[in-house]
């Protein structure tokens, strides 16, 4: 493969990312690394429903208690529609517009940051006015591993994604950069589908108790 | 015919087999000797199941060598080029089922023998009076010993378990520190003493150990615990129901004993003095169980081993306590009081000896 | 940069650059697989000093701690440090050629594993002279682990943290490398039984590796940074510890196992000159053990007080496992059955394997038996049962394939005299070894013991038992005297070494060119081959493709320095309970360097280069001689 | 590797069916970001009106699950059957999921006291 060929909207393959030897090594391989994130995300959220709300006798505080929906809420919306403008992105890769690729990736990145800076808050919060610290108890362990975990995937995806933009801002689409493209919007997706079991498991059914 | 044939077959190799085993091993130990109802019925399973994998491992190995003697090179022929067979449906199916079949022949005894071992629901029962009818002892495992706390009879007692004969005997087991795992191989299986839980079972024992060679079943820790793990025995007297009630009035009777600082004998005064913070004299002590920080001395004089494993004697009852870690490395008892014959807080050798005839002296049975 | 540079002597120098950063498939798998016999070595020299020291009763050879620490460090050795990666050199080496590729999917992360696991190995083993190694067992349960003085816990978590992550790595870089990377024609079900079970294994190792990772992590997060996960007095629970310790770690025994079975299916066939009977289903068998492995991880707890319950539904479907295990063993049986048998030193291997596995085996369904495991959990019959199935299934499988494969890696043979006398001696040892600890167990021997009263009637076995194991001993030196021995023997320059030689990697004249086949190969079917050979093909194979330039890919330095990174990294958490005040800084500069080696990495585009036609032609002539490889 | 591309172009015919081809798929997936926000509104929805847990439980886990589903199907591409070894991958994911639940269901139910 050349990276140097120039391609035109008109020469520019279906399923560009995957023509390539290389762009196939990368489907799949990001697939399987998924795979293997999912079990580890299985095995943190066990641990978490194990230990909720457990802690040293006497523990007054309680996911009922603790939890709020409101900022959980925007979070999710954020996350949300940020997988849905790397869907655009997807898009616009098909249609060889660079320029959409990067605009769109660049909403992606903005309403990670956005997601990101709400968990801090949220951490914030929790550690210094409710003094739920990381070592107060099991539970608050747990919770901060399987959440922050979470938010370990969004923010390598956030490098991941911000590098892709900065070192292809200028050199258009290829069939270089192309699976490259792809393989983080798929990461992108899949931090988004964990997303979803926090928000119902440790968020929603928290609040129930 | 053929039925009958196998099943002759099929006794007279388990036959064999328990000549086999239950020659090997000591009484007081191995789990080929089993001394009570959970152990015999653990020695069947084993029995029962060497029995099928006896079967399985001679047909493989007769297959095997068959064929390996059959089809040598030498004997083929330098040229000889077999055929390519790809496979066949009808074996595929053979050594499909046949091990199928005898997993469920063998999975059946092993479902049954779950729940009932499993099976402590009696530890509940109470007769009219509201007293616990079945036996209950628990257990808490310690770095490197263990405790015995008989809850309904208000006594507690440590490395030697006694138990009737005859009865179940149900056990309350926890660990104070890391885990461990209490074992009596020649009475039943194991089970893990967790930190955070209580597990539950029972044992039943059918022999007395007066005959044994040091009169008592040996009991081990069996899971990896730190350096003394090695060393965490701990010793199982099994007494006749009258005899055990002898022993609990005896034992009952030991309430308020206490070593005093006072006393004219050298070896109970220097006992008060620098032991009895770990050490209680007494078998009723009402502490919750678990919480002594050493065992309990009461019947030190009835014990057929110091420290769960070393040999009985004055000798080393004095080496241990002017060094207990070199006996088990990374013990509590280390470092709890000063040995020397310098300073007036050590203990000299003489303190030391007159403690070894004072707490050789604790006994209730004598 | 398309250096043809083979066939000129390197200096001393410029070999080991070419060995920092090489991504060449062949090379990280020879370094696969002699850090493995390093490290097989020095566990197993662990061992010998655990035998001495049981050798008698009250023995004081070794001290209780010490020897706690040779126990863990043997265990943890010999399964992540020796097996893994003596497997995984193979893989390297072998599927590739198996497939038909010219390298695997991802030759960078290829490289990365490597150098994340061997870092990883060296940081575990730096423990023994950074005050004590750990002593908790391979399991390490959490209990015993949390209240374990000193670093070595510490050690054993961070060192498995750096070489899992790196086993992952390689673990999906297989997986990827054999569903894209297949030569034409080579569909599922036509790929040797080898490249078959190592892509189960990639998958084992995908779905296993996680949990591993996250017990791990918590158990650093609690010792290094007050989390409580495992610590009861703050509502955490040390049984989540086992069950995901045992979530990974029953599949790790068929991470073990398997590829194993992959090496003997390839064996057996060659010297029984008959294709492998049976093949889809064991292929399905392959597949099945796979799966049923992560359904029965809670046999390892029974005597954990999970309830009736649970033991009961965990020890029926472990049993389960003997059904496909059994398909396989008798599908190799069937396979010599009305076969032409050679016994060749891999051959013996094979022939030694199969009652010696199936000894293992029915142990380990006596143990799934859930009562009668009450009895022998945690004594000797364990270390008996698990040595035969990993003693006698994967040594030898690794043993009889470094005979079997020599000629390619090497391009050398290994004495058969010397062969079989490392065989007897080591096959006699090994049985001598275990299979008297079946009784020990019984006799109500619990392991992990420093050492043991006289007189409790286990005196005489545990003599013999360590006897055993010297002998074992001997049977290694046997087979490291032989490789030294070989490496200074004349090349062979041939192919198709054993002559019955039936998958596409024998169709390779060694020594293999960087670039494996010059043209793709076409797979016409199962034992591609063995096909060609008897249809008269004089050319080896049939090709997918004419002579044409070839890609391959640039070697780099970066994983080495990224794996440096995490190293350094370690020693900072390492310390960070010490409440030094440069862990902190160590940490970030650590993770700071692994990092700036990916930026770097993906600012610089790797396109690989380019083997012209001219150039593959003067390679293989430099081989090969005129004319290049017929 | 390598020598797998070559170009070609296509006919403007075929270019501008595969823009309105790309652009009709495009708005099916913003059809579909649509249910997505519609179930999480509903998941919070019912746990704010304080329905029985009993309900609420399975019913947002369910909702969870479709929601993961369309993410996996129609933003990941898992359904589409050109996208390279699609299969595999398929088969790969749902083991992968498979043994999740497993352990989720075994620590939920049977191991757990
Ligand atoms: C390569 C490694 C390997 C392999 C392949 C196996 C294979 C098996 N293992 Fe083993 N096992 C270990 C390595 C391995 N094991 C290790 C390391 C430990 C200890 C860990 C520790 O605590 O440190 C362990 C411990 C262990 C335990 C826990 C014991 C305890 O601690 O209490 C159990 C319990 O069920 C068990 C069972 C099995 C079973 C059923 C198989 C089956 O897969 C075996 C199947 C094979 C056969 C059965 C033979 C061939 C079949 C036939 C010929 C068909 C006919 C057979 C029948 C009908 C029976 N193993
Ligand atoms: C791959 C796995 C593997 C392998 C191959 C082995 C191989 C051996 N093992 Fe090990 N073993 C384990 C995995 C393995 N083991 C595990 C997981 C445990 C449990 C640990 C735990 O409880 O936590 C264990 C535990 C274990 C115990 C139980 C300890 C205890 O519970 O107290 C014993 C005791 O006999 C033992 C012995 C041996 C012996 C004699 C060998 C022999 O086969 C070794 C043969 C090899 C040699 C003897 C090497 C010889 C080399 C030299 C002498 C140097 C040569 C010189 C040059 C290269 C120049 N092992
Ligand atoms: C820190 C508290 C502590 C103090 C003080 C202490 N011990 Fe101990 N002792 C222990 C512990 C803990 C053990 C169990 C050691 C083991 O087996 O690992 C023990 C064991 C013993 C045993 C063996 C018990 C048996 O049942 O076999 C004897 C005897 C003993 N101690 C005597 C003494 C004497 C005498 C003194 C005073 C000089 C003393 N101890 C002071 C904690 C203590
Ligand atoms: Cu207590 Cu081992
Ligand atoms: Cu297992």
């Amino acid at each position: 493969m050349d990276i140097n060929t120039k391609y035109t909207p008109k020469t520019w393959p279906d399923h560009a990312e995957q023509v390539t030897l290389e762009g196939k090594n990368k489907f799949v391989g990001i697939w399987i690394f998924i795979c293997s994130d999912i079990v580890l995300f299985a095995s943190v959220f066990a641990t978490y429903l194990a230990l909720k709300d457990s802690g040293p006798s006497g523990m007054d505080i309680t996911a009922k208690e603790l939890f709020g929906l409101e900022l959980a809420f925007v979070m999710t919306m954020l996350l949300l529609t940020s997988s849905l403008t790397s869907v655009y992105a997807m898009y616009h890769m098909k249609n060889f517009n660079s320029k959409g690729v990067l605009i769109w990736m660049g909403i992606t990145v903005l309403l990670g940051l956005g997601f990101l800076g709400l968990e801090i808050y949220e951490f914030y919060e929790y550690t210094v006015h409710e003094g739920f610290g990381f070592t107060h108890s099991a539970f608050s362990s747990a919770f901060y591993l399987l959440v922050g975990t979470h938010g370990l995937h969004v923010i390598i995806g956030l490098i991941w994604i911000t590098g892709l933009i900065i070192r292809n801002a200028k050199r258009g689409l290829n069939l270089y950069n192309a699976p490259k493209f792809f393989a983080a919007s798929i990461y992108w997706h899949f931090i988004d589908v964990v997303w979803v079991f926090i928000f119902t498991v440790v968020y929603l059914m928290g609040v129930l108790g | 015919m053929m039925k009958g044939l196998k099943k002759w077959r099929l006794f007279s190799l388990l036959a064999v087999m328990t000549v086999f085993l239950s020659a090997c091993g000591e009484e007081y130990i191995s789990t080929l000797r089993p001394a009570g109802a959970v152990g015999k019925e653990q020695f069947n399973l084993l029995l029962f199941s060497i029995t099928i994998m006896a079967l399985v491992v001679v047909v493989v190995s007769v297959l095997y060598i068959y064929a390996f003697f059959k089809f040598r090179r030498s004997r083929q022929g330098e040229d000889y080029m077999p055929k390519q067979v790809e496979g066949s449906h009808t074996l595929e199916v053979i050594w499909t089922v046949i091990p199928i079949v005898l997993l469920l022949i063998l999975a059946v005894p092993t479902l049954i023998s779950t729940y009932k071992l499993g099976d402590v629901a009696a530890m509940e029962h109470v007769d009219e009076d509201g007293n616990k009818t079945a036996l209950t002892v628990d257990v808490t495992a310690k770095l490197y010993w263990w405790e015995f706390a008989y809850p309904d009879l208000g006594i507690v007692t440590a490395q030697e378990l006694v138990v009737p004969t005859g009865e179940k005997v149900y056990f309350n087991l926890k660990a104070a520190d890391v885990k461990h795992s209490f074992w009596i191989p020649s009475v039943g299986g194991k089970m893990d003493t967790n930190v955070e839980n209580i597990n539950k079972f029972y044992l039943v024992f059918d022999e007395e150990s007066e005959g044994l060679k040091d009169g008592v079943f040996y009991g081990k820790c069996a899971e990896l615990c730190g350096p003394s793990h090695a060393l965490m025995d701990f010793k199982v007297k099994t007494l006749a129901p009258e005899a055990f009630d002898a022993w609990v009035a005896s034992m009952q009777a030991t309430e308020g004993q206490i070593a005093s600082k006072d006393s004219t004998d050298l070896g109970e005064a220097t006992f008060a003095a620098s032991c009895l913070g770990c050490h209680a004299v007494s078998s009723v002590t009402g502490m919750p169980a678990g919480a002594a920080m050493g065992p309990n001395l009461t019947t030190f004089g009835d014990r057929s081993h110091i420290a769960g494993f070393l040999e009985f004697n004055k000798e080393n009852l004095v080496s241990w306590i002017k060094d207990p870690e070199e006996y088990k490395p990374g013990n509590l008892m280390t470092g709890a009081y000063k040995v020397g014959n310098n300073n007036p807080d050590e203990l000299s050798d003489e303190e030391i000896s007159a403690l070894a005839d004072y707490i050789m002296s604790l006994s209730v049975e004598k | 940069m398309s250096s043809v540079a083979i066939g000129n002597k390197k200096g001393f120098g410029a070999t080991l650059w070419d060995y920092l950063t090489t991504v060449d498939h062949k090379k990280l798998g020879n370094m696969y697989f002699f850090a493995g016999l390093l490290f097989f070595a020095i566990a197993g020299f662990e061992a010998l000093l655990m035998r001495i020291q049981l050798m008698v009763p009250n023995n004081d050879f070794v001290s209780a701690g010490l020897f706690n620490e040779l126990l863990t460090m043997h265990g943890t050795t010999m399964l992540f440090l020796a097996a893994t990666p003596l497997l995984f050199g193979f893989m390297n080496w072998i599927v590739p050629l198996q497939i038909g590729a010219r390298d695997v999917a991802f030759p960078f992360l290829n490289s990365l594993g490597f150098w994340l696991f061997f870092l990883g190995a060296v940081f575990l083993h730096l423990s023994f002279f950074m005050g004590g190694a750990p002593d908790a067992g391979w399991t390490s349960y959490a209990s015993l682990s949390l209240y374990s003085p000193g670093h070595g816990i510490d050690f054993y978590v961070l060192g498995l943290q750096i070489s899992g992550a790196g086993t992952l790595i390689s673990g999906i870089n297989f997986v990827v490398t054999i569903i894209t990377m297949r030569a034409p024609g080579m569909t599922f079900m036509r790929m040797p039984l080898f490249t078959w079970t190592t892509l189960i294994v990639g998958a084992l190792i995908t779905f296993a590796f996680p949990p591993l990772t996250v017990a791990l992590f918590f158990m650093l997060v609690d010792r290094m940074f007050g989390a409580n996960f495992f610590d009861h007095t703050m509502g955490g629970n040390t049984i989540i510890y086992e069950h995901l310790f045992w979530i990974f770690g029953h599949p790790e025994v068929y991470i073990l196992i398997l590829p194993a079975f992959g090496l003997f299916s390839e064996i057996i066939p060659v010297f029984a000159r008959k294709r492998l009977f049976g093949y889809s289903s064991m292929v399905f068998a392959t597949i099945l053990i796979g799966f049923l492995g992560f359904m029965v991880w809670a046999h390892h707890m029974f005597a954990t007080g999970l309830g009736p319950t649970a033991n009961a539904i965990f020890a029926v479907a472990t049993m389960a496992i003997a059904v496909p295990t059994g398909m396989k063993v008798f599908n190799w049986i069937l396979t010599i059955w009305g076969g032409s048998i050679k016994v060749t030193v891999p051959m013996i291997y094979a022939l030694g394997f199969i009652p010696s596995f199936v000894a293992g085996g029915v142990t380990g369904v006596m143990q799934a038996v859930a009562p009668l495991d009450y009895q022998l959990h945690d004594s000797y019959f364990i270390v008996a049962h698990f040595h035969y199935v990993i003693v006698g299934g994967v040594v030898l499988g690794i043993f009889g394939a470094t005979h079997f494969y020599w000629p390619i890696m090497t391009n050398r043979v290994l004495n058969e005299k010397l062969g079989f006398l490392t065989f007897w001696t080591f096959f006699i040892g090994f049985h001598l070894t275990f299979f008297i600890q079946h009784f020990l167990g019984l006799m109500g021997m619990p392991r992990r013991v420093f050492t043991y009263q006289g007189d409790q009637g286990w005196d005489l076995f545990n003599f013999i038992s360590s006897i055993g194991a010297l002998l074992m001993g001997l049977g290694v030196i046997f087979l490291v005297v032989n490789m030294l021995l070989s490496i200074k023997s004349k090349p062979l320059n041939t192919s198709d070494y054993w002559g019955d030689g039936r998958s596409l990697e024998w169709a390779l004249k060694t020594p293999v060119p960087f670039y494996n086949f010059k043209q793709t190969p076409l797979i016409r079917g199962y034992d591609p081959y063995w096909i060609e050979k008897h249809e008269g093909n004089k050319e080896g194979m049939t090709y997918a493709e004419p002579v044409g330039d070839i890609h391959m890919p640039n070697g780099s330095i970066l994983p080495l320095i990224m794996s440096i990174g995490m190293f350094i990294a370690a020693f900072g958490s390492l310390y960070h309970p010490d409440g030094v005040s440069w862990s902190v800084p160590v940490i970030i500069l650590g993770i700071g360097i692994t990092v700036a080696c990916m930026i770097i990495r993906s600012f610089k585009d790797d396109l690989g280069f380019t083997v012209t036609k001219e150039e593959i032609i003067a390679t293989e002539e430099s081989l090969y001689g005129k004319g290049g490889n017929k | 590797m390598g020598h797998d591309t070559h170009i070609h172009e296509k006919s403007v015919a075929q270019h501008e069916f595969d823009r309105r081809k790309n652009a009709v798929e495009m708005r099916k997936q913003v059809v579909n970001f649509a249910i997505m926000i519609l179930f999480t509104f509903i998941a919070f929805a019912v746990v704010v009106a304080d329905f029985s847990p009993y309900f609420i439980k399975p019913f947002i886990l369910l909702l969870a699950a479709v929601q993961v589903v369309l993410q996996l199907y129609a933003f990941m591409h898992m359904g589409e059957k050109h996208a390279s070894h699609i299969g595999t991958i398929n088969t790969f994911v749902w083991v992968g999921a498979i043994i999740a639940f497993t352990v989720f269901l075994c620590f939920l139910t049977i191991i757990w006291w």
